[in-house]
């Protein structure tokens, strides 16, 4: 039963991977907390509302404070900043809703 | 052991090829004889030996073994009837490649819960009784064809069957390994194990020792020759 | 148990068999797996980490709106706002966007609106005459400190500055396109209205205070736009998962192909399947086993599979920062992050991808696994 | 395990000697631990309910809502048997607000208003001049003042609300 | 819509397990039509041979009911952040009435698929099949609550809308609620622990009788107590269990004791229970089939083994939910 001993054995192994990367994670986070108080002051002090992930457009660089009608004001001929608008909902939640 | 009563046995009922194997056969075969069924290539033999072994479910008639009648039981029941009494030979030896000779051994006993060791025990005295115990560990593939008969055989006996059913198989071995099989299963025979073997090879069929000849022809019997059973060799 | 676990040898041995074709499959599913995981390992991660930090962010962002467009607020707005109970202060921001032509990037320039020291900087920040920009744009201009940096908008609207800090590399996924101006400087070089800002941030003491103040904004200036920091949260909760469900979406397309071919895999038996299958049951194996056997089959190749791919997925994502997915993403935006995002990642997660994955893949396997099983034991003595 | 515990122990004692020694009568800040006395719950995580006794020796009880706290006050034979109201130097509530702590003698208590706190409908503290803007705002029913409010007041609050629901 | 890689698994499973019921009943109706277990017919073999694929893939829809059952209430839990005013799963349970009827549905057909197992299982023991009939029309019962139940689910997250103000559980399981929920919370503490620790020690003893004792009546009533104990158990968690988990008075949430917060302790809470509950209930229902003689000894030790893993079940079951009543120092005010 050679080959089935062996099968169980790559698996146990896999999850013991998989908790030790679980582990692992914990561990980073950890670690990096200090980056995430940096980030934090940053987000207090600026006054930011947004990461900087795209930089193409208006709405997709703040994608918090566009409005419905941003989409449609930056580049005329154009309906979307690929790839990034394509991805980006424009934000309905802060427009309607109040 | 045995009773078969009127079968008949229809392939693709309904159908364009609609073909009758076999009609109205009957027979009755003791515990510990040694049977053999004669007859050409599409008289029906294979079949016959199917419906004994539980694998081809009769059109019509009664199959009854070891008192029970097997005809109307689910495939789930026959199953284990098959792996409890039926030990199988086949024509092309029909062991599996890519595994060890212990691996094709063992494989009626993977799906039972029989414990490792006697699994392991078993088969290293069946194949030590039929002398290939030092091939236990080869690729099946690497064997010649006396070896994979026998590794044929051992597989057949694992479950310790009361029964062996044999589909030709001298047919792909030369005479000199036909007249070793044959050596082998007069002595499982003599051992008090129920044997039928299906051939056209006279090898098989003119031994003395047989207790029953079966001849078969165009899916009918035709003809039994009854023999009494020799005293069994010490 | 016996039973299961010597058919799973069985399984093992007959997936050997076939070596090459199992192989293949393996490693298309771990790829699809893999890329699946990391999809969502990293929105998980970035998702988290915007929760994580802009639970700092302003309360309330008042804008102003005109004809459906975001427009100046007026300066005369602050007293309103501050007389309502609850807002502890109103800060008016200023700050815009500004098109470089010698790099093709955007900045978003902002202004100072307090004095800490911060700890994510090299250098310090500003004051009047003096930048600090984010480690994207720094490197963008090659840019180092107490080097001139140069702005042009028409012939009255210019200033060189004098770089003072750049952002450290691990804020960048915040700072990396940020140009921080002292609030003069800002307002001279977009040239402001003096009575004007871009908008008011409103600090608010207890936090279930701010629905009344914003929705009292709401009322008493109707022209304008409050925005929570729930809102802003909520924004981004969504924007990941519809980015995590947007390369669902793709990916579902390469996940049925897969399954396709998996089923056709486990359809098309081949003579020689099927002779082992007769094999099988002429000696005593029922056909319960035989789909025993098959369902090993298939569990064995799912799970390898599925632990494989979390496993290069989790790496790919926090160890190489997702090096496959940036030139995807990146698009045309010049300023573009590097991705190194901290390792959150929830049990959820990976049980989502199990579903996605094993789910369906086992349950293709059903229809041919039986088809398989009750293949007539006595085939292959008819052969 | 003994060992533990034993500084655990020493760590509790000093803890004490020095609250004592430092004691002044000023609001404190809950630590990971505190429980309210009243109802189990750590207090922590809504600092902008916190409400706390501090007595005359030092020591202090937090609770995570002014009810409570009040509950706490006018039974203080049932959750606290070595004191009474005589060994209080200072009762601090947070008010709403401003979030930050005040004497409760100096504020208002508005009741049946729409804001929840930990434990549901609650005695909102809110500074005198801001409590007609709440009432409106959060539909309060009933302003009063710490020294007014009655042990019957506490209990009567619920069976009004089961009244109004069923 | 909400776009959600869990909700996206979702519909996939139940796209997957709806067509393979159907395709179960369809074989099923075929079978029952058909079916003559004394005709040697080559349809009569066929049709044996299918009963394996309905009975594969019924086993696969158990599995995965049972695996979605968390799945369902994971997902529910982990999008509430989109919601306004929802705090857990019941906050986005409350975003649209549908969720709930999705929830009890899936519990339902979740029971109802494992006693399929069960009788399946019992009915391959015997060489006459005896329960085929029962058992296809059983299974023509169990599609459309799978039917129905992947529809709910399909409509329910399509109705979902991100700015949906739900309330959560903080207000639906408070003692000022409206709602039946509301009232279920405000059950009085100490009445309901009486309740659940005398049906407890019902229920135990019976279990045990009904192992050693061959009487049928013992069978049935241990069956009623249990499914009576399934109602009490999620009341008393609702009441009283849940907040000694939360360690807060008024916090009465069903569902956030699957949260990471408390340990994921609601998982082997519930699985306990259903299980316990599952069992014993399965056990009362196969009783009559020991009429039927080739049954009567697979039924008998079948039952043995259940109601030791219902006994099993239910102990651990109480266990959890006793614990943090005496190991914590949280204390209610009773």
């Amino acid at each position: 039963m050679l080959k089935a001993r062996l099968f169980l054995w790559l698996i146990k192994i896999e999850i013991l991977l998989l908790i030790g990367l679980y582990i692992h994670s914990h561990f980073m986070v950890g670690l990096r907390e200090r980056e995430i108080y940096g980030k934090r002051q940053l987000v207090r002090e600026l006054s930011l509302t947004d990461m900087a992930l795209f930089t193409e457009a208006r709405y997709t660089r703040d994608i918090s404070q566009a409005d419905m009608f941003t989409p449609f004001q930056d580049f005329p001929s154009s309906f979307d900043h690929f790839p990034a608008g394509s991805i980006i909902e424009p934000n309905r939640d802060n427009v309607r809703g109040r | 052991m045995v009773r078969i009563e009127g079968i008949s046995k229809v392939y693709n009922t309904g159908l364009p090829d609609e073909m009758l194997a076999i009609t109205d056969v009957s027979l009755e075969i003791g515990r510990g004889e040694m049977v053999v069924l004669k007859g050409p290539s599409g008289s029906g033999k294979t079949t016959l030996l199917g419906i004994i072994g539980c694998m081809v479910r009769p059109t019509q008639g009664k199959v009854v073994i070891n008192d029970k009648d097997v005809v109307k039981l689910p495939e789930r029941f026959l199953t284990q009837i098959r792996r409890k009494t039926f030990g199988f030979i086949f024509q092309h030896f029909n062991l599996i490649p890519g595994i060890s000779v212990r691996e094709n051994v063992c494989l009626p006993l993977y799906p039972t819960n029989i414990p490792h060791a006697v699994m392991k025990d078993r088969v290293q005295a069946v194949l030590k009784s039929l002398e290939i115990h030092h091939k236990i560990n080869t690729e099946v593939t690497r064997l010649s064809g006396g070896e994979k008969q026998r590794v044929a055989i051992a597989r057949a006996l694992i479950n310790d069957p009361e029964m062996l059913l044999a589909d030709e198989p001298t047919a792909h071995l030369d005479s000199k390994l036909s007249e070793d099989l044959i050596v082998i299963l007069r002595r499982l025979s003599a051992e008090g194990k129920t044997i039928i073997i299906a051939s056209h090879d006279t090898i098989v069929y003119d031994k003395p020792y047989l207790n029953r000849i079966v001849e078969m022809r165009h899916g009918k019997v035709i003809d039994v020759v009854l023999r009494e059973p020799l005293p069994a060799i010490q | 148990m016996k039973k299961h676990y010597r058919i799973l040898e069985y399984a093992l041995s007959s997936l050997l068999r076939r070596k090459y074709k199992n192989l293949a499959l393996f490693f298309i599913y771990t790829l699809i797996v893999c890329l699946l995981s990391s999809v969502m390992f990293l929105t998980h991660s970035l998702k988290q980490e915007a929760i994580n930090v802009f639970i700092d962010a302003p309360e309330l962002i008042v804008q102003r709106l005109l004809g459906g467009r975001h427009d100046l607020i007026p300066l005369s707005y602050v007293d309103t706002i501050k007389s309502f109970p609850g807002v502890a202060t109103v800060t008016p921001r200023f700050w815009g966007y500004y098109y470089d032509s010698l790099t093709g990037g955007n900045y978003t320039v902002m202004a100072l609106t307090s004095n800490a020291s911060l700890n994510l900087i090299t250098g310090r920040m500003p004051e009047e005459g003096e930048c600090a920009v984010g480690k994207g744009v720094a490197q963008a201009r090659q840019l180092d400190i107490n080097d001139a940096l140069f702005f042009t908008l028409a012939s009255e609207q210019k200033l060189m500055l004098k770089v003072v800090g750049i952002f450290t590399a691990n804020s960048s996924v915040l700072t990396n396109d940020l140009v921080i101006f002292d609030k003069n400087d800002v307002i001279r070089f977009f040239a402001l209205d003096k009575a004007k800002a871009t908008d008011l941030m409103v600090k608010i003491n207890n936090e279930s205070e701010i629905a009344t103040v914003a929705n009292k904004i709401k009322r008493t200036l109707p022209d304008t736009r409050p925005i929570t920091r729930s809102e802003i949260l909520r924004t981004y909760e969504n924007v990941f998962n519809w980015r995590g469900g947007m390369a669902l979406v793709l990916f579902c397309g390469a996940l049925l192909a897969f399954f396709i071919f998996a089923w056709d895999k486990a359809t098309g038996l081949s003579a020689e399947e099927r002779q082992e299958i007769g094999i099988l049951k002429a000696i005593g194996w029922e056909t319960s086993d035989v789909l025993t056997l098959k369902f090993w089959e298939s569990t064995v190749i799912s799970f390898t599979s599925f632990l494989t791919g979390v496993i290069l997925g989790y790496i790919h994502v926090f160890e190489f920062g997702g090096t496959i997915f940036v030139p995807i993403l990146k698009g045309w935006s010049i300023l573009f992050p590097p991705f190194d995002p901290m390792p959150y990642i929830d049990l959820y997660q990976i049980v989502v991808i199990f579903f996605l994955t094993v789910v369906p893949y086992l349950a293709s396997t059903i229809i041919p696994s039986w088809k398989a099983a009750i293949a007539d034991p006595d085939t292959i003595m008819r052969t | 395990m003994t060992k533990k515990a034993i500084l655990t122990l020493l760590a509790l004692a000093m803890y004490l000697v020095t609250v004592r020694a430092g004691y002044t009568a000023e609001p404190q800040k809950p630590n990971n631990k505190d429980k309210c006395p009243v109802c189990g719950m750590i207090v922590h995580p809504h600092p902008q309910w916190l409400a706390q006794i501090i007595f005359k020796d030092g020591s202090y009880a937090m609770f995570d809502g002014p009810k409570d706290m009040l509950k706490y006050y006018h039974n203080m034979a049932k959750y606290n048997k070595e004191k009474t109201q005589v060994d209080i130097s200072d009762i601090y509530v947070t008010e709403y607000y401003t979030t930050k702590p005040v004497k409760a003698q100096e504020i208002t208590f508005v009741s049946g208003s729409d804001v929840m706190g930990p434990m549901g409908r609650e005695f909102v503290p809110v500074s005198d001049d801001k409590v007609k803007g709440f009432m409106v705002d959060h539909k309060g029913e009933k302003s009063i003042k710490f020294a007014d409010i009655k042990a019957a007041d506490l209990t009567d609050e619920k069976t009004d609300h089961h009244k109004k629901g069923y | 819509m909400i776009l959600h890689p869990g909700i996206l698994a979702l519909f996939i499973g139940e796209g997957l397990v709806i067509a393979m019921s159907l395709y179960a009943s369809l074989l099923g109706v075929e079978v029952l039509r058909r079916w003559d277990i004394n005709s040697s017919s080559e349809e009569q073999l066929r049709l044996e041979r299918r009963t394996y694929l309905i009975s594969t893939l019924m086993m696969y829809v158990m599995f995965y009911e049972v695996l979605s059952l968390f799945l369902y209430i994971y997902t529910l839990d982990s999008i509430h952040v989109i919601f306004v005013g929802a705090m857990c799963a019941t906050g986005t349970l409350n975003a649209n009435d549908i969720g709930w009827y999705a929830l009890y549905i899936k519990i339902i057909v979740f029971f109802l698929s494992s006693s399929w197992i069960a009788i399946n299982y019992l009915d391959n023991s015997a060489e006459d099949y005896p329960l085929v009939r029962a058992k296809y029309k059983l299974l023509l019962l169990i599609t459309p609550f799978i039917v129905f139940c992947g529809f709910l689910l399909v409509k329910y997250f399509l109705g979902l809308k991100p700015d949906i103000i739900t309330s959560c559980c903080g207000s639906l399981f408070s003692d000022e609620s409206k709602k039946v929920s509301g009232s279920l919370a405000g059950l009085p503490i100490k009445a309901m622990m009486v309740t659940f620790y005398a049906s407890a020690t019902l229920l135990l003893p019976l279990i045990v009788l009904s192992i050693t004792l061959r009487n049928s009546f013992l069978k049935y009533l241990t069956a009623v107590n249990s499914f009576a104990f399934f109602f009490i158990s999620m009341l008393s968690i609702i009441s009283f269990i849940s907040i000694y988990f939360y360690e807060l008075p008024m916090h009465h949430c069903p569902f956030d004791i699957l949260q990471d917060t408390y340990g994921y302790v609601g998982y082997p809470l519930y699985s306990t229970l259903f299980t316990g509950v599952f069992f014993s209930l399965i056990s009362g229902i196969v009783e009559p089939l020991k009429k039927i003689q080739s049954l009567t000894k697979t039924v008998e030790r079948a039952q043995k083994m259940w109601l030791a893993i219902s006994a099993i079940g239910i102990i651990a079951f109480v266990t959890i939910s006793t614990w943090p009543i005496i190991f914590s120092s949280f204390k209610v005010d009773m």
